[in-house]
């Protein structure tokens, strides 16, 4: 079967999840009747998509934090240290790195070492090597609904558990993962296992469990949001084909008011936008935000202030879901009393903010930000669904290949990597190579202008080391 | 062209933390080593194989996802018996998940066999100082 | 002499000197020629004058703490470890509360107690117990100015020894004096106090040497920011009547960001249209802000969240210099430490923000809620102009008295003490009671209608318990 | 209208702070207690004359700027001396102006005198709450 944008039929989804569920032991126990039983006997309050649609409405701003722990034990004492200690709202569970790579082989030895020595061990909760009473164990012992995170190229069997398991959402995404998790798997592959996860939570929608599937489009680093936004729009469009209905639009906020006010904004209209386009009716989009990727400051102190500077813009964008670092998070793993002072410290700014409803939604510099930001995003989709005849999967394929697809840094070998960002004189992030984008004039001389802007002010060209310097300049202590 | 050194990098195992490699890579290449990239998602074999085809003075490995003990656990001799008893192997990044004394983490992998470990957070020119300097002390070592 | 705002004599003002010099025997060592030469031998970079005005022209925000400790090594290692760790551009000394109230004896002993010690017992740095000397000895060893600070109805000699010790600056006057810090003192005696210190200042700008004074009009508790803004320019206007030059406008942020930043702006534009309308063409002013004075939360992550909201504020105020309170605030005099790791968190908010240069001065909120308090000042300014006969000092003094100039939570009891404030329903402060300010109908609509909204969505009337919650609320988690 | 008790309230020495013990005396007066308050800057006199010329039940002090200590030495001696043996001394607000365990504060000024000495932060509810027992049980005491 070529790859494309149709829904998988029924009976190629069943033969493939026979093959998914035998790749370990603990497959054998995931059914899906018992997994849409159990989830019905959960409150809805303990329902991911069901409380951030209220939120939606209600017009709040919930608190999400992102961690895991190998053990059950220190699983669930993290989720309930968050629930009752930091006051957050949603819960999310890490998936550790080797189970994201499917190597439950050594997952399961670092788990039986860390169960042995009670130190930590793996860098996130191995759904797989647990199984899904396990799962339950810990979603048993918290109010608060959960979502499993982390973008990997195959993460079906760890869904297949985690969703029986309790978990109402996951985030990550087949463009993200492809971009910052492979080597050497081809973009079709991966939207080929997320067109799975993405089959397997439409199959949980028909069955009235409501899922929360979280895009994220690709990690920014010193990246015009144009850059992110493209890819979660198709991630957005993959999803929907596979019956997914309620969409958490992840913005991987980068520091510029400005520019991460009009990245929440045109995200929201164009995936919305698109989905119409492409006949998806019934999608419910809601809003998340969550501060960079790149480096963090080592002193708490600092980080203290981009945990603030992030809230505000998250709170000032009115996002659903504020999600934030740690303020250890340079050091190690987040432990459970640094995700508490942080989140602590993120609801006083929210708390602080929030009720002001200070809407700054149409300032001007917002709005031109806006206005180029949509431009690109549309020359880019536009571009994309032609070559692909319409098909944002075929489409897709073709992109990255051309490069009309691209990203910095990238993991992958199977992308140009030739698009490079540089900040401004102002920190927003722009263009500094185009690579092979299809942009228009008007998007090169903006881009083009803003740094010569920049240049004026360094006194000399812009250049690698200049990229460089920008991507470490927040752990340096500044945006510029 | 003179170069200072043949280096082969990468990232080891499942870890795809590319940047700091990459932006060390750069400022190495700038600074007239010869390095060989290998990106993420390394074996043993992997940076053992480019290591013996290209003659490597050194590998440089890098991990940030917190597994490397796991990762590197006999990597010294495997080294060692597939003829690279020269080459110097140093590893950088964030090692350990867990909170722990910097002295500790260096103990356990000069333990493993590294000739160095380096510090997390550092900024690439002083990775980079650092490097030059201990390539020259180890270029001495090699043609004394 | 009846008390009025015209300059004093020479000779009036060298008779009260020699009297005041002789209130505590350090008062002798008090030369001004020596005084005036010892700061011409400091660098430009140690005045405080010099050194705001600079950043004025660069668009600059500098961070300044306010702290003191007793002793001369501990008050010396605090500011060293500020200028050193803490990273700040203006330091404080701040006047213990003690010698505030000219108990010169009891501040003598508590000193000793401390020498003896080792413990810190004075809530300050005890000016004329330690005289001049001791006093440049601190000066001697650190690079930045220094201002004191503390109001106070009292602080002549504090300021001989203060100034000649070289201290460039000083934050307070008569009328945050009067309302907060004076039982029964009647304000003409305040204002005459200040006129001292003002002539003083002035004695120093003709000898070529730059005070920069800081107005700060009233402490805040829950009040609308007319009620700090008028008093200031009262400050302001006393002040360059006795040859002030370089006035610093304090803004006492509550956290409403639409009703702070408009705050900012009218206190700096309405200051420089009454210095004009009154006659003084060469008074320069600079503006600075710092968080409220009402109780902090306990919790460090909190306070962390609130230090960063307020320098949010300062820094879209574009304020040259940003004060802010620290996490130790609730609990103690601020430690070194304390107040370090509290600088750091402002100076990386600002360091992300600043760099933006993001522009919302002109938001409709901010302009409306600038619109009510221009009226509002206006209309306090001109009517105790007029019953001053067009003499400010003297229009003050009858305005006291009548309740057109009137405080909430005044210690004073010559104050009506009336007017109340109350949050909105948006977090910004309202008149609750007008008590006898002379307000138009269109003023007094204004707050009812923002009581009313916030009364609907309370479901019961406002009352007292209303604000005594507003009043704890921040250092409860949240603006309301 | 019956008076649960009479209380004199003030702030001592050249303190300011007079937020808290006016928003204290609101909640008192509301709960049905006499409340003669005097305000900000009172001496040790200041309160003994009051107390006595209103027969007061109790003496609440406020300090928060960390002088009380120096503020109310002797103050149970000399109110016992101006006949108010039976009036109960009541101290709160912030005792002390460094770090140190309550413990140790709250000792510091029951060993003074002090009947009992209320912890910082508390809102206004609690305080009354606690207060309202304490009086309570010192009615009984009192009136047994
Ligand atoms: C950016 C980032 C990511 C990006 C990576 C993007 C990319 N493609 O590179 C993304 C989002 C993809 C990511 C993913 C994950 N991350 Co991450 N990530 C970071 C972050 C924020 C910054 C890393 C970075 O780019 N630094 C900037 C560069 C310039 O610095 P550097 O890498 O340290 O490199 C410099 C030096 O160390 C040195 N150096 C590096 N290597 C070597 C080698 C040698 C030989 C020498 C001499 C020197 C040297 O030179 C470099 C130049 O100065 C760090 C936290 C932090 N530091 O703030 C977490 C962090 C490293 N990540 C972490 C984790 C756990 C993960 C995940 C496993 C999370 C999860 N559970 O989902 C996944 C990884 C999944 C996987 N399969 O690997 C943890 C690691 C935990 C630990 N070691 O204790 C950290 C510390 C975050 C945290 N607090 O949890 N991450
Ligand atoms: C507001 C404030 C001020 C205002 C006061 C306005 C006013 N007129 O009241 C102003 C700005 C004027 C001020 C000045 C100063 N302040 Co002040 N101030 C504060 C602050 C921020 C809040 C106090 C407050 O209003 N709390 C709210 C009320 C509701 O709470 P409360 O007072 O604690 O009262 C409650 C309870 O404690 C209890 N209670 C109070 N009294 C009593 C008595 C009894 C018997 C009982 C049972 C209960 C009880 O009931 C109240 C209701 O719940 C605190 C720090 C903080 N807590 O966040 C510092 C603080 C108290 N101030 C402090 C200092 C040092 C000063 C100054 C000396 C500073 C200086 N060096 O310039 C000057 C004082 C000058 C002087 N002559 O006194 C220090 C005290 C240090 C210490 N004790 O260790 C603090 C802790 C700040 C700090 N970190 O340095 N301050």
């Amino acid at each position: 079967m070529e790859i494309s944008n149709r829904k998988w039929s029924d009976d190629f989804f069943q033969k493939e999840r026979e093959e998914v569920l035998s790749q370990w032991s603990t497959g054998a126990d995931v059914d899906l009747d018992d997994a849409v039983a159990y989830h019905k006997s959960l409150p809805d309050s303990q329902n991911a998509a069901l409380k951030t649609l209220k939120a939606r409405e209600e017009g709040k701003t919930l608190l999400c934090p992102s961690l895991g722990s190998d053990t059950v034990e220190n699983h669930k004492s993290l989720l309930l240290h968050m629930q009752n200690e930091a006051g957050v709202d949603i819960l999310t569970s890490y998936i550790d790195s080797l189970t994201r790579n499917c190597r439950f082989e050594m997952a399961s030895q670092g788990l039986m070492k860390a169960e042995a020595t009670g130190r930590p061990v793996l860098n996130g909760f191995p759904f797989v090597v647990h199984g899904v009473q396990k799962t339950r164990e810990v979603m048993n012992a918290v109010d608060l609904p959960s979502m499993l995170f982390g973008p990997t190229p195959d993460a079906r069997l760890t869904h297949e558990i985690g969703l029986a398991g309790g978990h109402t959402g996951y985030s990550g995404g087949p463009m993200i993962s492809f971009w910052n998790y492979t080597k050497n798997v081809p973009v079709e592959s991966v939207i080929h296992n997320f067109q799975y996860i993405n089959r397997l939570m439409g199959t949980y929608e028909e069955q009235g469990v409501p899922i929360l599937y979280a895009v994220s489009g690709a990690m920014p680093s010193v990246s015009p949001p144009s850059l992110m936004i493209v890819p979660e729009i198709i991630e957005v469009l993959i999803a929907a084909g596979q019956g997914v209905k309620h969409i958490q639009l992840n913005n991987w906020l980068q520091g510029h008011v400005a520019q991460d006010l009009a990245y929440i904004q045109v995200l929201k209209e164009k995936a919305d936008y698109y989905l119409k386009e492409c006949g998806f009716d019934d999608v419910e989009t809601i809003t998340y935000s969550v501060s960079p990727t790149g480096r963090f400051p080592v002193e708490a102190d600092q980080v203290y202030a981009l945990i603030s500077h992030f809230t505000m813009i998250g709170v000032m964008g009115g996002v659903q879901v504020c999600g934030s670092r740690t303020i250890d998070e340079a050091l190690h793993i987040p432990t459970k009393e640094g995700s508490a002072h942080s989140f602590r410290n993120a609801r006083m700014f929210l708390n602080m903010l929030q009720p002001q409803k200070f809407d700054i939604s149409g300032h001007s510099e917002i709005q031109q930000e806006k206005q180029i930001m949509e431009l690109e995003v549309d020359c880019l989709m536009k571009k994309i669904l032609e070559i692909g005849g319409g098909d944002i999967v075929k489409g897709t394929v073709k992109a990255v290949k051309l490069g009309i697809l691209d990203q910095p840094y990238s993991t992958s070998q199977l992308v140009k990597g030739e698009v490079l960002g540089v900040k401004d004189e102002k920190g927003a992030a722009r263009y500094f190579d185009m690579g092979q984008l299809p942009f228009s004039r008007e998007i090169k001389d903006f881009h083009r202008e803003k740094i010569e802007a920049r240049e004026k002010i360094l006194g000399e060209k812009v250049s690698y080391d200049t990229i460089i310097q920008d991507m470490t300049a927040i752990s340096a202590g500044s945006i510029l | 062209m003179d170069s200072k050194a043949v280096l082969v990098t990468g990232v080891i195992g499942e870890d795809v933390h590319v940047t700091g490699i990459r932006i060390l890579e750069h400022a190495l290449r700038k600074d007239g080593f010869t390095v060989h990239s290998l990106g993420i998602h390394n074996s043993q074999e992997d940076f053992i194989s480019k290591a013996a085809e290209v003659k490597a003075d050194a590998i440089l490995i890098s991990s940030l996802a917190g597994h490397a003990e796991m990762l590197v656990q006999g990597f010294r001799e495997k080294c060692d018996k597939a003829g690279l008893k020269q080459t110097e192997l140093y590893i950088g990044g964030q090692l350990v998940i867990h909170a722990e004394e910097w002295e500790a983490t260096e103990k356990r992998f000069l333990d493993l066999g590294f000739t160095a470990v380096a510090v997390p957070f550092n900024p690439p020119g002083n990775v980079l100082a650092e490097l030059n300097e201990r390539f020259c002390d180890s270029r001495k070592k090699t043609t004394a």
